[in-house]
């Protein structure tokens, strides 16, 4: 297929960490307002260290929502949430081998995804947000908050 | 295995297509508008053509125009009955929510220009009524553009019943004929159509090639100017190769027509009540007005690119909604017409045989296809059984 | 002896172009829109073709948009570049008289639109200078459209000179390289052109298939509304065989222009000198500055389809005029625009050469041509030795 | 050549009558408004039977031009001035068996050429012209006078 590269369809068709995380401690659900499409993810985080010790999705999306899904939770797992409130969704894509420009939009959601779960985990630990996680201004046109 | 199940978006060329094709690349290949031997070989090739899709649509060859296909000829048949309205000071056109883009988003440029256009609710059943056309039908309508099946749910649209409206009404009618030609008996004169427009590479003939059908009365208007052919109305240098492989397509398509819908609708019929059976599955469109090898179910809970990957994965090619909006990512306009809420119509499923699939083909879908529906479901956050 | 003297009209589909075709009507026939493996492979065909076409006319991929022919080519660029004029208040067009009718007659539906046009004369030698479009153009001039090569004498305009002027004077320029194409090397970059047309069945491709190249900052207008193919600006299914057996020939012709053009220059000088040595028969257009193998002359008192026609009887393809306007009466509206009298005019013989012509034919063509226009001559009421 | 019939080619290839009457008695030349061709009819007729004995023609025009003329002479050779005033160019195409559609009009050249031969010969012996032969009225639309 020339629309994906190997590394998309690998992810794709062997999702890594597809699931729910039952106790997690934080979950984050976004929509993407270009399609429609929906992605929830879930991480546990170490509360000493505030490393991400284990993460999960669930995705109704194309199959690079999924792919990228997939992607992100590989590149956040055993990070500090710090360090994972980074991801920006072109470092998910370039992990990929790229996408195709009208698919660009959905790696958006799984950068969202990330954050909304982090957010959740700081709301329900009451801890104060920092300057990644200030709230979303709506001139990215992208996220469709 | 591998599967082609998407021949509503396009087919193989046929044996007897590329037959009636071949001769006209090396041996024929003169310009038919030339008056030396080569050239009137290819302008008799070309007159020939003419005449077998004058024969099977029951029209003259005078009222037959080539152009480069289907969306071409819909273009043109739009412009056509916009610009006559335009004289008679007459801008309002009646169409419906489930066209192919081809005459949707002519439809828009013409309202940019100043027309007016009703386009139709779709019935849940996917089939719009005579009756919708003549309440739509106002003093100053030019034009009625109703399908004559639909690309996506395959829903077959009672067309002599709105001819008959419309003529009464002396409103032009259009059909857009692009997935009905080769795979329904099609009588311009007994349905009293006025334009239709069709495809070649939708009944196993070649991409590329389309045809116009306009009542010997209507002045074309040109689309394309340039130099005499088409008697005027259509400039540009005639694909003699395509046009004469899509001619002898239709021949066939059009002389197995019966042989072919009894062949192709239990299959149709087997894979309809086997998807069906999927818990949460929709079959889209009427079960029995539809295109004898159509077959459009939505899953809920499932999006539709995923699972036309997994389903290629296994060798599989389907489709979600029409190939030429998978550059978009709108769900489809035909589903959201249909009455289908946005997130199901995104987990749609197109399949669309021809006489070339096998028994075994529909056994094998069946087969794989409950598997990936149940693994996307249980990806899915919006599904909770 | 079978000579086919006509490749200005159309020519023969190469066997590289047609190897390129050949997989693609029954093996590799998906729509390249469709997301499957089928449909993904043709979609790699159809990027491969745009490639092709980019790199031989130094262009970007993104810069070329696949066409029904060179006449939609024309049509759209002409379209394009009025719809941006539009915007900016600038109406005024300028264009020449010996354009082809894809051309002259698009600009006349502009002009019947608000659009004012003005053709330049054609000098003698049938070359436009920089000097008279310069002069032509005004502050509210949107768009200069001249041809790169003609079609009917062959005359070379001087592509780069006008890109210069147009560039510098910031109106688009447009050219219809339908005849150039794969016979004189092409820079769009280096030659400052905006727009560009061509025709695949003009260098041993398959007819029916086009190209429009439009620099990158210039959005196209849309002449056939549709499906999101072609970056939404030509909706229709590509017609993938005619595209790649168009790319293979484009590859081929424009790997060979230096060597054709070797070849045939002699063989189109040979035939020059052998004509006009038939007393009262002039050369049509300068006799280096055209293309490597047009010959057109004018023989006096004597009328051009009888004169085809006894050709054709001793074998010979060759045509007066263009092809595209054979269904018409009228002279020659290039040949008028060179300042030939109408009944000279109508005497014309154009023989175009490909390399496919063998140095034999030529003699054949100079040992019967001498015999005819004596004998039509000595039949016509005009002519008195 | 799907162009023309086998009697168009037959006549064009082959032209009956072509050439010049020095010592005609009439000659007539028409033009053809529609495009530009041009012929030149000569006869010679018994004065006592007012037979046509001779008839000859020149054209400069296309295929159907030439082989109307050559039909068209052939019709009237042998025939009294009077029937050859009868003959229509309808009838020269039938007897050609048909002509395209936008060529019909070149068999009008021939019908007028043999009129124009006719009057001449008129003129030149000062008989009065019949019905057949009174002015044009420019309503036809064919002949361009
Ligand atoms: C100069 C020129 N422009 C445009 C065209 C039109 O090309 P096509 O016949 O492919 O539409 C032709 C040939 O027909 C041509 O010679
Ligand atoms: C109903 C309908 N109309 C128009 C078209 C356009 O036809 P083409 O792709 O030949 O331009 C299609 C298919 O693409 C179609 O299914
Ligand atoms: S199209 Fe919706 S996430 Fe990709
Ligand atoms: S075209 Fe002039 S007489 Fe036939």
């Amino acid at each position: 297929m020339a629309l994906y590269s190997d590394k998309v369809m690998d992810h794709f068709q062997h999702p890594r960490n597809v699931g729910k995380l039952p106790d997690a401690d934080g979950v984050g659900e976004v929509g993407n307002a270009k399609c429609g499409d929906i992605m929830r993810m879930y991480i546990q985080v170490d509360p000493e260290t505030q490393v991400i010790t284990d993460v999960k999705f669930n995705t109704f999306g194309c199959g690079s929502a999924i792919a990228t899904s997939s992607m992100a939770t590989e590149m956040i797992k055993g990070k500090p949430v710090s360090e994972a409130l980074q991801l920006t969704n072109r470092a998910v894509v370039e992990a990929l081998d790229g996408l195709p420009a009208h698919k660009l939009h959905c790696s958006v959601l799984a950068e969202e995804a990330v954050r909304a779960a982090i957010r959740d985990y700081y709301d329900r630990n009451s801890i104060p947000y920092g300057e990644e996680l200030r709230a979303c201004e709506g001139h990215c046109d992208t996220c469709g908050h | 295995m591998k599967i082609y199940a998407d021949n509503a978006a396009t087919t193989r060329v046929s044996d007897t297509a590329l037959a009636a094709m071949t001769p006209c690349f090396q041996e024929i290949y003169g310009n038919p508008s030339s008056l030396h031997t080569p050239g009137q070989r290819a302008a008799e090739k070309l007159a020939a053509a003419r005449a077998i899709f004058a024969r099977n649509l029951h029209a003259d060859p005078r009222e037959i125009t080539f152009t480069s296909g289907g969306s071409e000829a819909d273009n043109q048949a739009l412009r056509t009955a916009a610009a006559l309205g335009e004289k008679r000071g007459k801008r309002h056109i009646v169409s419906t929510k489930f066209e192919h883009h081809a005459v949707l988003h002519t439809l828009q440029a013409l309202e940019r220009e100043g027309f007016e256009v009703t386009l139709l609710d779709i019935p849940p059943d996917g089939v719009v009524t005579a009756e919708q056309v003549r309440d739509a039908i106002r003093p100053d309508t030019c034009l009625v553009s109703v399908m004559f099946a639909n690309n996506e749910i395959g829903t077959i649209q009672p067309i002599a019943e709105i001819g008959a409206v419309c003529r009464q009404a002396g409103v032009l009618f259009h059909t857009d004929a692009v997935q009905a030609a080769g795979h329904l008996p099609i009588d311009v004169e007994a349905m009293q159509v006025d334009l239709l427009s069709l495809s070649a590479h939708k009944f196993h003939g070649p991409k590329g090639v389309g045809v116009l059908y306009a009542r010997r009365s209507i002045p074309l208007a040109t689309l394309i100017h340039g130099g005499a052919q088409e008697r005027g109305k259509r400039g540009g240098t005639e694909d003699i190769p395509g046009i004469c492989g899509a001619a002898a397509a239709f021949d066939e398509a059009c002389a197995t027509i019966e042989q072919n819908a009894a062949y192709l609708t239990p299959l149709r019929d087997r894979l309809i009540a086997g998807l069906t059976a999927i818990p949460h599955t929709a079959l889209n469109g009427d079960s029995a007005r539809r295109l004898p090898g159509n077959v459009n179910v939505c899953f809920e809970g499932i999006e539709g690119e995923s699972l036309l990957l997994l389903l290629d994965e296994k060798g599989i090619a389907a489709s979600s909604g029409s190939a030429c909006t998978s550059g978009s990512l709108d769900p489809s306009h035909v589903l959201l017409a249909l009455g289908r809420p946005h997130e199901v119509a995104h987990g749609s499923l197109r399949l669309s045989l021809s006489h070339e699939n096998r028994p075994e083909e529909i056994d094998y879908i069946l087969e794989v296809l409950p598997g990936i529906v149940s693994y996307l479901r249980g990806m899915s956050p919006v599904w909770d059984e």
